[in-house]
Formats: C-alpha cells, sequence, structure tokens
C-alpha cells in the first residue's frame, strides 16, 4: 500500500517537472488537471477507513480539479488571439533547472522537520513542498494570466498533498470547505480572464500584462 | 565734610565745563603743527554760546524726532560721565554693572542721532548714518574686551572698583595685556569721535564723511546741543583712557586733578598731532582696522589665560 | 446565538438577490449593518459564549474587533444608497449582495476556533471583496482586482500550510491531533518545537499578506487606490483587523508553546519593516487613496509592533486597533466624495477642498492628525502608551526608528494632505453640481467623534475588555 | 482656588471663539465677544496667580480640593512667572485683531482666526500650569495646531503655503521628541505626574533626555539651526498672531526647556557650556540675518531668535553656576533669563503690533515700499520706536534690565578662578555687545526706513492712522515696558519666587542693583525732559523756520534718493556676507541707449538653504528611487512573499 501512495507521489513530481517544462499553455492545462485527479484519488488510498463521506468528498475533488478547471481554463485560451507559447522570462531549459533546483530545497527543508515513525517513510512531505516550489517557480517566470492561475492551482495541489497526513483531525466538512474556496477563487479568475480578454484585446496578451498600476 | 563738597564741585566743573577744551588744545596743536597761530583757546566756548543765541532752520520732512536726536545724546553723554572716575578721583555714582550701563548710553546717544540723521531723508545724511553704527557696531567687541581684561584683573564690574587704586598693582602683574587693552581704547576712542584716522571733522566733501554729515542738516541751538554732546563725549572716553594708562594716585586730593588735567592735556596733543602726521584710512580699510582692534584686545584676554 | 451573527447578513444578501429595484436594494446594507448590530451587542458585554462544539467561540478579543469592525460597518453603510443612488447607471446587484456577504464573512473569521475553519472563512472574505473592488468596472480595477486575488491566494495558501504544519506538530508527538485554538493552547508546551517554528513562519507570511503589512502589502495600494471609497474604508478597517486577530490566534498557541521569543522578534521586525515601506512610499505620493493605503500599511505594521513588544504595547495595539478602523473610516469616506466631486484621485488635481467640500477638508485635515498621532485624538494614547513599553523595555533603538518612520511619514502624507485641502479650488471643480449631502458627511463626523472622544476618555466596558485581551496575550510564563 | 481659577481661564479662553462661529458671518459684535472672553480669561488667569502667591505664602488656605479634571494643574513659582506675560498678551492680541483683521473685511476666515487664536491662548495656559503629561500634550498639540491653522489664514498664498507646512514639520519633530521625552520620564518614574527623577535614572539616560529636550524645545523656541520655521511663518501669520507666536509660543520652548532641565538627575557641566554656545551662535545669527531682512515682520521674527539666544546664555550661565557651584551664576542667569522672557515677550508684541498697523494701514510688508510714516501715523511710529529702543536693551526701558542681569552672570564667570571656564563668560559678553550694537544698526534701519524721511510709494504715503482698538493694547505693551524699566525692584518678590524652584532660597536683591538700574533710568528721563525743555524756550526765543532739507544745496531731492533698508546695511552684510550668502539679481544695462538695468538682493538663512534644504531633497530622491520596487509586475510581487517566507524561516 505504501509503495503505491509512493508511486503516485512520484508521479506527481514528475508532472511537475512537465508542467513546468511544457512549453505549450494548452498541455500544462491538462497535465494541472492529471495532477488533480491524482490527488484526488489518494485520501482513498491512504485513509484506512473508507466512509461514504470521504468518497463524495475524493470524487468532488476528481470533477473540480480533472475536468471543470481545466475546461474553463481552456475556454478561456481563444483560438485566434491567445499565443500558443506562454514566452516566460526565462527560457524552458533554465526554468527547468530552476524547477530542480527548487525540489532540491523543499527536499532539504523536508528533512529539517522532523516526522511522526508512522511516516518515516512516506514522500508525502518532499512532494508537497516540490509541489509548493513548482506552482511558485510557474507564478514567478510566465508571463500571462493563464499561467498565473496554473501555479496557483499547483500550489493548492502541493498544501493538499501535506493536507493527507492529517486526514483524521481534518474532518470532511473543512476539507470540502478548502476545496470549495479554491474552486471559487480558480473560478473567479477565470470570469476575470474573459474580462482581461474583452479589455485587453487590443493589447497583446502575452506582453507586459497589466504594469499600469505601479508607483514612477 | 566740606573737602568732599568742594571736590564734588570740582568734579562737576571739569566734567561738564572742561570738554569744549579739550577740543581747543587739539586744534591748537595741529595749528601749531602746521605752522599757523590757530583760533584762541577759547573758540569753542564762543562757538556754543553763538549757536545758542542763532535761529534754526528745520526741513519740512522732519518730524519731533529731527528735534530728539541731539537732546537725547546729550542727556545720555552726560549721564555716563557721572559715572566715570576723573584720574584718582573716583565717580560720583556707581553700581556692579554700571559699565554697561554706560556702554549702551553710548548705544542709545548713536541710536537717536542716526535716526535723527534719517528723518531728513537726504541720502548723505543715510550714508553718515550707516557708517556711523556699522564702525561702531565693529568698535564695540574691542571695547568690551578691555572691559572683560579690567574686570578680570580687579575682580569687580564696577567702574569705579575697576580704574580704581587696585589698578596700580594690577599695571606691574599684567602690564602686557593692559597695554594692549589701552591701544585698542586709543583706537576706540578715535573711531567713536571721528578723529582723522577713521573720519575727517573739517572734511566738505559730504561722500567721506561719517560723523559730521549726520549731523548736517541741524542749526542753532540743537547744533549747540551736539557740538557739546560730542564735546563731553571726547572727554568720558579720553578720561576713561587716560585713567587706564597712568593709574598713579598722588595721595593730595588737590594734585590728582592737576595730574588729571595734565593727563587730559597730554592725550589731546596725542590726538592733535595723530590728526596731523596720519592720512585717512579707506572706507573700506576702516572695518579691517576696527576687526584688528578687536582682536588685540581679545588677545589681551587670552593673555590673561596664561 | 451566534449563529445569528452569521446568518442575518446572509439573508439579508440572499433578500438583496432576490429583490428588483436598485433603489431598494442599497437600502438592505444599513439594515444588515443595523441587525447585525443589534444581534451583537448584547453579546459583546455578556460573558464570553461559546456555541457547536466550541468551534465558534466569542472571546475577549473577538469583542474587540468584531465590534469595532460592526460599528465602522454601521456607520458606513449610511453611506452605501446615497452612493449607490449616485451612480444609479451601474447595477448594484452583485455590490449589495458582496457587502453583506463580506459581514458575514469577517463574523465568521472572528468566531471561528479552528485554524481550518477560520482558513475558509479568511479565503471567503477575499473571494467577496473581489467583486466589491472591481466595481469601477475599469482596465485599472480589473488590474487591481486580479492582482488583489492572485497574491492573497498565493498568502492564503501558505497559510493553509502553516495549519497543516500546526496540525501535524501536535500528530509528531502522538498527541491527539485536533485545529481548535483551545486544544492546542493546551497542547502547546508538548507541540513538537521545529514544527510549531515552521508554523508560526508560515502562519505570520499568510495571513500577513491579508493583512497587508510588508514586503507582502504589495496588493494594498492597487486594490485600494481602484477600490470605491466606501470599500476602501471597510477593507481598511475591517478586513486588515481580521488578519490580525488570525495572527494574534496563532501567536497566543506559539507563546504558549515556548516560541514565544522569536514570534515577538519577527513581529517587531515586520512591523518596522512595515512602517519603512510606508514611511518610503509616502513621500511624493500623487493619489490620495494610495496614500492611504500606505497608511494602512504602516498601521498594520504599528499593530503587529505592538503585540510584539508584549506588556503594556499589546493594550496599546489592541486601543489602536478601534482607533485606526474608525480614522481610516473617516479618510477613506473624505476621499470619496473628494474623487467624486474633482473626478480625479491625483493630488495635482485637486485643490481647495476646504472651500468647495468644507466638512470633508475639515474632517480629511482631522483625520490626518489624528492618524498621525496628534495629542487629542484617539490613536495618540494608543501609539504613546506602546512607546511607552518600548522606553520601559529599554528598546532605545526601536525607539528612535519609530519616532523617524512616524516623521517621515507625517511629512510625506501632510504635503499631500495640504496640498488638496489648502489654496482655491480649480474651476472644473466648483462648477461641478455636487453639493455635500447629509448621508455623505454624518458618517464621517460621528467617526470621528468617536475617534475624538476616545482620545479623551475610554469608556470602562472597553477598557474591561482590552484589559481581558491583554491578559489573554501576556506572556504567562 | 488657584485650579478652579485656572480651569476658569482656560475653558473661557477656549470657546471665546465659539460664538463667532454660530453669528452671521459679517458682524463684528461676535469677535468683540471673543475678544471680551479672552480679556475675561487674561484676568482670571492673573487673579489664580495672585491668589497662588497668596496660598504659597500661607496667607490663602487651600481651601476646595479640585475634581478630576483640576487636579492635573496647579501653579508653583516658575508656573507663576510664566502664566502673567501669556496672561496679558492673549487679550491684548484678541482685542487688537478686533481692529487689526475685522469680520467684515475677512469674510472667509475672520471666524477662523479668532476661533483659533482663543484656542492657542487656551492652549498656551493648559501648558504652563499642567503638572501632568496628558494636559500638558493636550495643550501642546492644541497650541500647535491652533498656531498652524492661524498662520494659514491667507492659504490661497504659496509662499503662506509653504510657511505654513514648514511650521507643522518644525511643530511636529517638537511633539514627536517630547512623546520620547515623556515616555522615558514615565518609564523611569511609574507615573505620569511631573516630578524630578530619581537618582537611580543612568547618566546616559540623563544626557539622552537632556538633548532630546534641547531639540523638541530649541525648535519650538527657535534656536539657530532649527529656527528655519520661525521668519515665514511670522511673515505670513496675520500681525497680531505674529505676536503671539513671536511672544509667548516661542517661550513655551523655554519653559518646557527649564522643566526638563529642573527635573533632570546628573545635572552635567557641558549642558550649561552648549547652551551658553547655543544662545550665542542663536544670538549673533539671529541679529546677522535680521540686518538682511527687507520684509519688515520677517526682520522681527529674526529678532525673536536673537532674543532667545539671549535667553539661553542667561540659561547657559545658570546651568554652569549650578555644575560649579556657584549660586549667584545660578540665581543671575536664571533671572536674567526669566525676566527677559517677560520683556521680550512684551517688547516684540508691541513691535509686531505696530509692524500689523503699518500693513494694515500701506498694505505691504516690504520695507523699501515705505517710509515717512511717523508723520502720518504718529502714535503708530511713538510705540514701534519705544519697542525698538526696548529690544535693543537701551537704558530707560526694560530690554536693558535683563540684559544687565545676563551681563552680570557672565561677568561673574569670567571672574571665576579656578579652571578655564571663566573663557566661556569672558568670550560671550563681548558677543553679547556685539550683537546689542548690531541690533541698534538694525532698527536704526527699520526706523527710519519704515518711519522717517519721505514716503517712498503712493501707498506709503496715503497711509492713516490705526483704530483705537489697535493702539490701546500697543498703549498698554509700550507702558509695561517703561514700568518695568523704572521699577524693576517691584518684580523682585515675583522673580524670586521663580528662581526659587531651582535654589532654596534665591535673592536677586542681593547680586543685581536693580533698584540704581531704575534709579539711573529716571535720572536719564529727567535729563532728556529737561534739555528738551530748554532746547524748546531756546527755538522759540530764537525763531525757526521750514525749509527743503539742505542737502549740500541740491534743491530737488526725491523720496528715491533716500537711503533704502538694503543700501543702510550694506556695509554690514558685506562683513558677514560668510552667513548671510546673498544672492544679487542684477540686469546689467545693455547697448548704447540701456533702456532698464536693475539690482536687487535678498539674503538666504544659512541653516535652511544651505542645510536642511538640500538635505531633505536628496533623502526624498532617495526614496523616489526606491519606489520602482512597486514595479506593477505581479511576479516581483510573489517573489517578494517568497524572500519573506524564507527569512523568516531562516532566522
Amino acid at each position: 500500500m505504501v509503495h503505491l501512495v509512493d508511486a503516485l507521489l512520484m508521479a506527481v513530481i514528475i508532472l511537475n517537472f512537465v508542467a513546468l517544462g511544457s512549453s505549450r499553455i494548452r498541455s500544462s492545462v491538462r497535465v494541472v488537471g492529471m495532477q488533480g485527479v491524482i490527488l484526488g484519488t489518494l485520501p482513498l488510498i491512504v485513509h484506512h477507513t473508507v466512509t461514504w463521506r470521504g468518497v463524495v468528498v475524493a470524487m468532488l475533488a476528481v470533477l473540480l480539479k480533472g475536468l471543470v478547471i481545466p475546461k474553463m481554463l481552456e475556454a478561456g485560451l481563444h483560438p485566434s488571439r491567445a499565443p500558443r507559447e506562454a514566452r516566460p522570462f526565462v527560457g524552458f531549459i533554465s526554468s527547468l533547472l530552476l524547477g530542480a533546483v527548487g525540489t532540491g530545497l523543499a527536499l532539504l527543508f523536508a528533512q529539517t522537520l522532523p516526522l511522526a515513525q508512522a511516516h518515516t517513510g512516506l514522500l508525502l512531505v518532499p512532494a508537497s513542498l516540490c509541489n509548493v516550489m513548482t506552482g511558485f517557480w510557474i507564478l514567478t517566470t510566465r508571463r500571462t494570466a493563464i499561467a498565473h492561475v496554473l501555479g496557483i492551482l499547483v500550489l493548492e495541489n502541493g498544501v493538499f498533498t501535506f493536507g493527507l497526513l492529517l486526514l483524521d483531525a481534518m474532518p470532511e466538512l473543512v476539507e470540502a470547505g478548502v476545496l470549495l474556496d479554491v474552486f471559487v477563487g480558480v473560478f473567479l479568475m477565470g470570469i476575470l480572464l474573459k474580462h482581461i480578454d474583452r479589455e485587453l484585446s487590443e493589447v497583446d496578451i502575452a506582453a507586459e500584462p497589466m504594469t499600469i498600476l505601479r508607483e514612477e | 565734610m566740606l573737602q568732599d563738597a568742594v571736590h564734588t564741585l570740582i568734579h562737576l566743573l571739569v566734567a561738564f565745563l572742561l570738554p569744549p577744551a579739550l577740543g581747543s588744545v587739539i586744534a591748537r596743536t595741529k595749528a601749531v603743527v602746521a605752522g599757523r597761530a590757530g583760533p584762541p583757546l577759547l573758540q569753542p566756548y564762543y562757538d556754543l554760546a553763538r549757536l545758542c543765541r542763532k535761529g534754526s532752520v528745520f526741513s519740512k520732512t522732519t518730524t519731533w524726532m529731527f528735534k530728539a536726536g541731539p537732546v537725547v545724546s546729550l542727556a545720555s553723554s552726560m549721564l555716563a560721565v557721572l559715572f566715570i572716575p576723573l584720574g584718582a578721583h573716583g565717580p560720583l555714582f556707581g553700581f556692579s554693572g554700571d559699565v554697561l550701563l554706560l556702554v549702551y548710553l553710548f548705544g542709545l546717544g548713536r541710536f537717536f542721532t542716526a535716526s535723527a540723521a534719517l528723518d531728513t531723508g537726504s541720502a548723505f545724511e543715510g550714508m553718515g548714518a550707516a557708517r556711523e553704527v556699522s564702525y561702531a557696531a565693529l568698535a564695540e567687541p574691542a571695547f568690551f574686551f578691555g572691559l572683560i581684561v579690567l574686570c578680570r584683573i580687579t575682580g569687580s564690574a564696577e567702574l569705579g572698583v575697576m580704574l580704581g587704586p587696585s589698578l596700580g598693582a594690577a599695571w606691574i602683574a599684567a602690564s602686557a595685556p593692559l597695554a594692549m587693552v589701552c591701544v585698542a581704547w586709543m583706537v576706540v576712542l578715535l573711531v567713536e569721535n571721528s578723529r582723522v584716522p577713521f573720519d575727517d571733522p573739517r572734511t566738505h566733501l559730504e561722500l567721506t564723511m561719517v560723523h559730521e554729515v549726520m549731523v548736517l542738516d541741524h542749526s542753532g541751538p540743537a547744533f549747540g546741543l551736539i557740538q557739546y554732546g560730542a564735546a563731553v563725549k571726547l572727554q568720558l572716553y579720553a578720561a576713561i583712557l587716560v585713567r587706564a594708562a597712568l593709574p598713579i594716585s598722588t595721595g593730595n586730593a588737590w594734585l590728582d586733578w592737576l595730574v588729571f588735567v595734565a593727563g587730559l592735556a597730554a592725550l589731546a596733543i596725542a590726538i592733535g598731532l595723530c590728526e596731523s602726521t596720519l592720512a585717512r584710512l579707506r572706507l573700506t580699510g576702516i572695518p579691517k582696522f576696527l576687526v584688528g582692534a578687536g582682536l588685540a584686545s581679545a588677545f589681551a584676554v587670552i593673555l590673561l589665560a596664561r | 446565538m451566534l449563529i445569528a451573527l452569521l446568518i442575518l447578513p446572509l439573508l439579508a444578501a440572499v433578500a438583496a438577490f432576490v429583490l428588483p429595484s436598485d433603489r431598494w436594494r442599497a437600502y438592505l446594507v444599513p439594515l444588515g449593518g443595523a441587525l447585525h448590530f443589534l444581534v451583537l451587542a448584547p453579546l459583546v458585554v455578556g460573558p464570553t459564549v461559546t456555541s457547536s462544539g466550541n468551534w465558534l467561540v466569542f472571546d475577549p478579543l473577538g469583542k474587540l474587533v468584531l465590534s469595532a469592525i460592526s460599528v465602522l460597518y454601521l456607520v458606513c453603510s449610511f453611506f452605501v444608497p446615497g452612493y449607490l443612488a449616485h451612480y444609479n447607471h451601474r447595477p448594484n446587484r452583485f455590490f449589495v449582495m458582496a457587502m453583506l456577504g463580506f459581514l458575514s464573512a469577517t463574523s465568521l473569521v472572528i468566531l471561528a476556533h479552528h485554524l481550518g475553519l477560520m482558513w475558509v472563512a479568511m479565503e471567503a472574505t477575499t473571494l467577496i471583496t473581489a467583486p466589491l473592488i472591481y466595481f469601477n468596472r475599469n482596465v485599472k480595477s480589473l488590474e487591481a482586482t486580479w492582482k488583489y486575488l492572485l497574491i492573497c491566494s498565493v498568502g492564503i495558501a501558505l497559510a493553509l500550510l502553516g495549519s497543516f504544519f500546526l496540525a501535524y506538530a501536535s500528530i509528531k508527538n502522538g498527541l491527539p491531533s485536533s485545529l481548535l485554538f483551545e486544544d492546542l493552547v493546551k497542547m502547546a508546551p508538548q507541540l513538537s518545537r521545529p514544527w510549531l517554528h515552521a508554523a508560526f513562519a508560515l502562519l505570520l507570511v499568510g495571513y500577513g499578506t491579508k493583512m497587508g503589512l510588508a514586503p507582502m502589502h504589495t496588493w494594498k495600494p492597487d486594490a485600494y487606490g481602484e477600490a470605491p471609497g466606501i470599500v476602501g474604508a471597510l477593507l481598511a478597517g475591517g478586513l486588515s483587523n481580521c488578519g490580525f486577530i488570525a495572527l494574534l490566534r496563532v501567536l497566543r498557541i506559539s507563546q504558549a508553546g515556548g516560541d514565544g521569543a522569536y514570534a515577538h522578534e519577527a513581529m517587531i521586525a515586520m512591523g518596522l519593516v512595515s512602517m519603512v515601506f510606508a514611511a518610503v512610499f509616502m513621500v511624493r505620493q500623487n493619489d490620495i487613496k494610495r496614500m492611504l493605503a500606505y497608511s494602512s500599511v504602516e498601521h498594520m505594521g504599528i499593530l503587529v509592533l505592538g503585540v510584539g513588544l508584549g506588556g503594556e504595547a499589546i493594550y496599546g495595539a489592541l486601543l489602536h486597533l478601534m482607533n485606526n478602523a474608525a480614522t481610516k473610516g473617516v479618510m477613506f469616506l473624505a476621499a470619496a466624495n473628494m474623487h467624486r466631486t474633482y473626478g480625479s484621485k491625483q493630488i495635482a488635481d485637486i485643490k481647495g477642498v476646504l472651500h468647495r467640500l468644507p466638512v470633508s477638508g475639515a474632517l480629511f485635515i482631522a483625520g490626518f492628525f489624528a492618524i498621525t498621532g496628534s495629542p487629542p485624538f484617539g490613536p495618540f494614547v494608543s501609539l504613546f502608551t506602546i512607546l511607552g513599553q518600548m522606553m520601559k523595555s529599554g528598546r532605545f533603538f526601536v525607539a528612535g526608528l519609530f519616532l523617524a518612520l512616524l516623521g517621515v511619514v507625517f511629512i510625506g502624507m501632510g504635503a499631500s494632505v495640504l496640498a488638496i485641502v489648502q489654496g482655491r479650488p480649480t474651476a472644473l471643480a466648483s462648477a461641478s453640481p455636487d453639493r455635500e449631502k447629509l448621508w455623505s458627511t454624518a458618517p464621517m463626523v460621528v467617526l470621528l467623534a468617536f475617534v475624538l472622544v476616545l482620545g479623551f476618555y475610554i469608556p470602562a466596558p472597553l477598557q474591561h475588555l482590552l484589559e481581558q485581551g491583554t491578559a489573554m496575550l501576556e506572556v504567562t510564563r | 482656588m488657584t485650579q478652579v481659577l485656572l480651569v476658569l481661564a482656560i475653558l473661557l479662553a477656549l470657546c471665546s471663539g465659539a460664538p463667532a462661529l454660530v453669528g452671521p458671518r459679517l458682524s463684528g459684535g461676535r469677535q468683540r465677544l471673543a475678544a471680551g472672553l479672552n480679556v475675561l480669561a487674561g484676568v482670571l488667569a492673573l487673579c489664580a496667580v495672585a491668589v497662588s502667591a497668596l496660598e504659597d505664602a500661607g496667607i490663602v488656605p487651600l481651601t476646595v480640593t479640585a475634581p478630576w479634571l483640576m487636579r492635573g494643574c496647579g501653579l508653583d513659582g516658575m508656573q507663576r512667572w510664566f502664566i502673567v506675560p501669556i496672561a496679558v498678551l492673549g487679550p491684548c492680541a484678541s482685542v487688537y485683531g478686533v481692529g487689526y483683521w475685522p469680520q467684515a473685511s475677512h469674510p472667509e476666515n475672520g471666524r477662523k482666526v479668532s476661533l483659533f487664536l482663543g484656542m492657542m491662548f487656551a492652549g498656551l495656559l493648559t501648558i504652563v500650569c499642567s503638572r501632568n503629561t496628558w494636559p500638558f500634550l493636550f495643550g501642546w498639540e492644541a497650541m500647535a495646531l491652533s498656531a498652524f491653522f492661524l498662520v494659514a489664514t491667507e492659504d490661497d498664498d504659496p509662499a503662506v503655503r509653504r510657511a505654513s507646512w514648514h511650521y507643522l514639520v518644525a511643530t511636529h519633530c517638537t511633539t514627536l521628541s517630547l512623546f520620547a521625552i515623556f515616555a522615558l520620564m514615565r518609564a523611569e518614574t511609574g507615573t505620569f505626574n511631573f516630578g524630578p527623577l530619581p537618582d537611580t535614572v543612568p547618566i546616559g539616560t540623563s544626557n539622552g533626555l537632556f538633548l532630546l529636550a534641547l531639540f523638541g524645545f530649541g525648535i519650538k523656541a527657535g534656536v539657530f539651526g532649527v529656527h528655519v520655521w520661525l521668519p515665514s511663518a511670522h511673515a505670513s501669520a496675520p500681525s497680531h498672531v505674529s505676536a503671539m507666536l513671536s511672544g509667548f509660543v516661542l517661550k513655551i520652548g523655554i519653559f518646557g526647556l527649564l522643566r526638563v532641565l529642573l527635573w533632570l538627575p546628573h545635572p552635567q557641566l557641558w549642558w550649561g557650556g552648549v547652551l551658553l554656545g547655543l544662545g550665542t551662535v542663536s544670538a549673533l545669527y539671529g541679529v546677522v540675518a535680521a540686518l538682511g531682512q527687507h520684509d519688515l515682520k520677517r526682520l522681527l521674527a529674526y529678532h525673536s531668535v536673537e532674543n532667545i539666544g539671549i535667553i539661553l546664555m542667561g540659561l547657559g550661565v545658570g546651568l554652569l553656576g549650578r555644575s560649579l557651584g556657584r549660586t549667584d551664576l545660578l540665581v543671575l542667569g536664571l533671572s536674567g533669563a526669566l525676566l527677559h522672557v517677560w520683556n521680550h515677550c512684551f517688547f516684540k508684541s508691541l513691535l509686531f503690533f505696530s509692524a500689523g498697523s503699518v500693513v494694515h494701514a500701506a498694505h505691504t510688508r516690504t520695507i523699501d515700499d515705505l517710509g515717512g510714516l511717523l508723520r502720518s501715523m504718529p502714535w503708530t511710529g511713538l510705540a514701534f520706536l519705544v519697542g525698538a529702543v526696548a529690544i535693543c536693551g537701551l537704558p530707560p526701558l526694560n530690554g536693558f534690565v535683563s540684559e544687565l542681569l545676563v551681563y552680570l552672570g557672565l561677568l561673574r564667570l569670567a571672574t571665576h578662578q579656578t579652571g578655564l571656564h571663566w573663557l566661556a563668560g569672558a568670550l560671550a559678553a563681548p558677543a553679547l555687545a556685539l550683537v546689542g550694537a548690531l541690533a541698534v544698526a538694525c532698527f536704526v534701519k527699520v526706523l527710519g526706513a519704515v518711519f522717517l524721511g519721505e514716503p517712498r510709494t503712493a501707498a506709503a504715503r496715503h497711509a492713516t492712522e490705526a483704530p483705537r482698538s489697535m493702539r490701546v493694547p500697543m498703549a498698554i505693551l509700550a507702558g509695561l515696558c517703561l514700568a518695568i524699566g523704572l521699577a524693576s525692584p517691584l518684580l523682585e518678590p515675583l522673580l524670586d519666587g521663580a528662581v526659587a524652584t531651582w535654589t532654596p532660597h534665591a535673592h536677586v536683591r542681593l547680586l543685581a542693583p536693580l533698584g540704581s538700574v531704575s534709579l539711573a533710568a529716571a535720572a536719564l528721563l529727567l535729563l532728556i525732559a529737561l534739555l528738551a525743555l530748554w532746547l524748546g524756550r531756546r527755538l522759540r526765543k530764537s525763531g525757526s523756520a521750514g525749509a527743503v532739507t539742505w542737502d549740500c544745496g541740491y534743491a530737488l531731492p526725491t523720496s528715491r534718493m533716500q537711503y533704502t533698508a538694503a543700501s543702510f546695511a550694506d556695509i554690514l552684510t558685506g562683513l558677514f556676507g560668510w552667513v548671510l550668502k546673498p544672492i544679487n539679481h542684477v540686469t546689467f544695462p545693455s547697448g548704447p541707449f540701456p533702456r532698464r538695468a536693475s539690482f536687487s538682493s535678498h539674503v538666504t538663512d544659512i541653516a535652511f538653504d544651505h542645510v536642511i534644504q538640500p538635505l531633505a531633497d536628496r533623502g526624498f530622491d532617495a526614496m523616489q528611487r526606491l519606489r520602482t520596487l512597486q514595479s506593477g509586475h505581479t511576479q516581483a510581487y510573489i517573489v517578494y512573499i517568497f524572500v519573506a517566507l524564507t527569512a523568516l524561516l531562516w532566522w
């Protein structure tokens, strides 16, 4: 059982690198969607006693993160205007390298935190911290607004994976609340994305999005 | 008791009747050096009498301030004379700090004379007033450092004590500072009473005048007051300088009077000689000279610190 | 009873959704505010109330913050009907619903005594205020909303991670894991130190972002700058305080867990950094609302600095929370009036407000003197108490820096305020028909009177609450 | 009993302006009512002083126990000394304001001025009689803020806005340093009540408190270096406000300094030296800067800096005396400084009132546009003359008495035998003499340019005398100057009471011959009267005629040929050019037939234009560069969050 969890976590970490490396936005949206699905199913596996409430929450997570959000984001990607590639500040190779450095740092930091005996072997903490770092890199190296939403999602996934450790402390109600909040947040960002498209249509969305508000 | 009353009477007479005579001695010295016979010794007294009888002309632009000028300057000089020692004879009145009364009475006289000059609204009198107050301000530190030296030596702030008997002993102990103070005070005397190196009392070119041009517009009795005030002020400075330079007291009251009068005459002759031999300083040179005198007396104070 | 506090505004929000006419819908906001206040008043005076398995607890700290927010909300809500009537061409259904939703969300944050629930409520406040900021519907407000959402989401995510770290700290040592504050405070001494340490750092950064502490304050000038004045007042006076109370709850746990020294040093540092950022950005600021935003950053810094110092300064910080909320309300409403009359927020375009809008101008100046700590007003009392504690604990360098920064802020803000208020109004401004009506000035006068009274005399119930609050945060050992 | 009177006076003054807000805009009645209330407040304050003096002497029993509000105030010797001038000046200023700033001709800010004048008066009273931090700070800020609004009365003129802004920044720095002082004192003593600090206070804290007090109260008193707000604030405020500002608000700084110096333990020797040095520099700079001014009220403002310098010299001598163990020095220095506080309060406000009536009549403050006003405004001219003679410290009037006390302190310090401390006195006394002489030069310049000679512009020609309500306060103040000059021994009991707060048994009579000074002043006046009579009789007997000024025969003198203020002071401003750094604006005549050539010069303030302004600009430019942190890039903002996180985690 533990191996399965570790395998899935390894998958999540690999997906992170794929998200970092992929140049096309459409593919990175799909990657993040997959990551959402995996993380949605994980609590069922880690949790020993499977309660129906747990199942409902898991299903809800998979549905939202796997399908609804990616579909909405892709709708935001207008075929005509939005550029295929998300031209990041730094090249793709360097963003991968950054991702690696980030993961290294996360692992180092994870070592400093002592784990309870039950969880010593688990990859959970490094995975979540790695996700957090990847989310950070996506947020800071990509230019387009959609990329930022993806960054937020990866960050949320990272925090969510850590949540798996303390399933019994977190009753399903709160977990659902967390999920709902994340979803509504991303939903709102989606709405704003449409407004941005409408407002900034004349300004190339890939260029400097929205740095009007600054201090001279 | 009678002795004191007589001496106070002589004190008043010397203080108030002798001043014009000082001017005549200076004039007579300059005439003798220039090989002229010179005016009679009592000429200043005749001038004063004549002026008191003459009619006067006042400019239409002037107000009561113009008349107040001479009155206040003479009043302040006369009051100041009561506080200074004439030779070995102590002053009639005195209190700790009367030195400052003396200094600030000169200031009051200067304030009103310069204001009266400005009241006429003429360019020349404005020029004279400006120069008068500026040079007086620069001469102030020189005079005051000298007072500090005397105050430090005699330990008191009363003029009668500072220039009193203890000064004789002080000359032996601190002769260098005191000598320097006397030189500085000589410069101050020449500046304050508009004597040659700094100002020519008999010049006719208004642009070069300092003191004379301020009283250009006065006439009649008011001008008489100014002349007499200037004379009293000259004698006042002379008395202080003579006492500071020659602090000897012969013990016999009558002899002290003679020593004092002789001292005054000697100083008058010295001023006369200065006027005959020295040429006037350029107007821009005067401030440098005054600051130099001030530094000299300041140096005297530093010498005391040794 | 506590549930009523949450449900009432929501009911009003639903009514707002249902009500067709814009004009009547606007009056729901003051109605919701009044109802909330009426329910709240007896609770504040009464003992600590707990309900639903002490997930919702109304402790002294909660009473202080919620009463401040409720009073501010009630007074400012009288501003809303007139304001919406003035902009009647805009649909205000979402605006009114969001306003009422904001009230219940903030109440939930303050009442929640469960880390997870508090986080959910905090995230809810962020999401509810987004449409409020976007009310002006132009490019700038769009960008402001976007940045607000993005940065707050990152912050909130870190806060969630911090909460999980805290929960894991209890599991690590084999204790029954629970996210309820009472349990955590009781278990604190046994919590594993590294997890507690990391959790506090994450929570400080997370909820610090929500509060607008530097260097996570970057969303504040944009959001407050582009939001309508009334929203700015509520955000500065209400929302930031929610972040502050969340921080206080976490601080209690950290102090109980023996990590108090680190927490205090971190908060003092964060406070001073916020004041430095505010001072630097306040100088030669050319937009009144951005200026008020930086003032809000500065005062959040002062709150955190006060609590970090401990002792009397906690009393000062809690009192400053009340003063700051009211004074920020005054200044934002005055800024709103000026923006409406002069049609611009740029300081260069606004002149002679004292002549054009006498009441707003006078209150703006009075608010400026109050917020920079001039004696007759409330903030002076709290700043002076905080300074007193600095001197008592011998932190002279911090005191010197504190006063210097207050001076620089005064200079930066004063130059802008006086440039607006003095002089003659521009021809354009005097031409516009806008007159000062009761709804636009009465709230400000009430708030300023409140601040002035706090300067002279602190009423007994408030004094009692402040002492209880200070006792809660006092380091017991 | 005194507390009841004091609180009543404060409340009366505070709400003296309130009725003006209610009534119709243009009616003068409300303003007269406000002035009446202020006068009543002043009288009550004076009664409070009298009663508390009697109470201390045990004659009147301490009857009523004051309720909470009044427990924070009371009067000891020093506070009594400072209440009297404000109780005299406050009413005079508001009465003067009725004529000078009538409601009718100033509809938009007339009521504002009378309201804030009452508030400032109340604030000053509260500060002086407070015994606790809270009333002191509330009174202080009430005074500071109302003074700001008063200075900013005509705020449509950019120069006035800039002046009020500099004042506000300066006063806020004072407020912040007051916060620090009182917080530190409370930390040491544990209570907010005022009182001497225990000796357990470390010397470092004591020195720190001294420097904070010197900086904070120095700004308020207008000491050199931090006096930058003073000239422009006085020039742009209405004259009766400038009179209050210069007359007493500067003194409240001295009062605060005195209070704190009294409470500090371990007095150091260098404190006295710093005060004496700073006082001398302020006095010299004040008078030299005044020489170069063209604006009448700016000139008077710089003279305030000079007189504050003199007060500080007195304080410095007093402190040196306390440290050297010479109680005679302490008594002389302190009594000289305290008496100069009174004198400066009276003659400076007299000067500002007369300057105000000149501005009221001629609508300009530039000295070179006035002239010949003594003929058209005799009473104002006489008042200015009395003020000028008093401020230069010339004998018959009060200025001489207080400067004499300071001189005596300095001369006694100069005769101090041990160590080199005597050098301080030996150098400061001549400096003070130089200041006196330069003051004479400066005031001859102003008197001559403004009141004497020919009027230079049409405005000066058509000037008319000020109304009666403006002349009465001037007459009162001139009378006070003369009274103190002639009857200074009458003040000895009150002065001894004030100095007694520092040394137990202080008797000014033993150290300073105030009696003989008064006699000398009386003798001088008698002599002047006699000579005037003699001259009058002679002139009547020998006849006098009017003619054109004898300008060496030049028959057509015009008013432009007169000496202006700038030309009069040219010698001295030239000599002191290294301090004043004058800037000349010259347009040379050009071309064969030059049409127009002009020359004008103005003097810069060395502390402000060459030190504070450049520093502030450089500082704010540096901050401007730092603003690029808010670059607009969301990515950058997120980097800041993670930097903060790593810093906190790593620390």
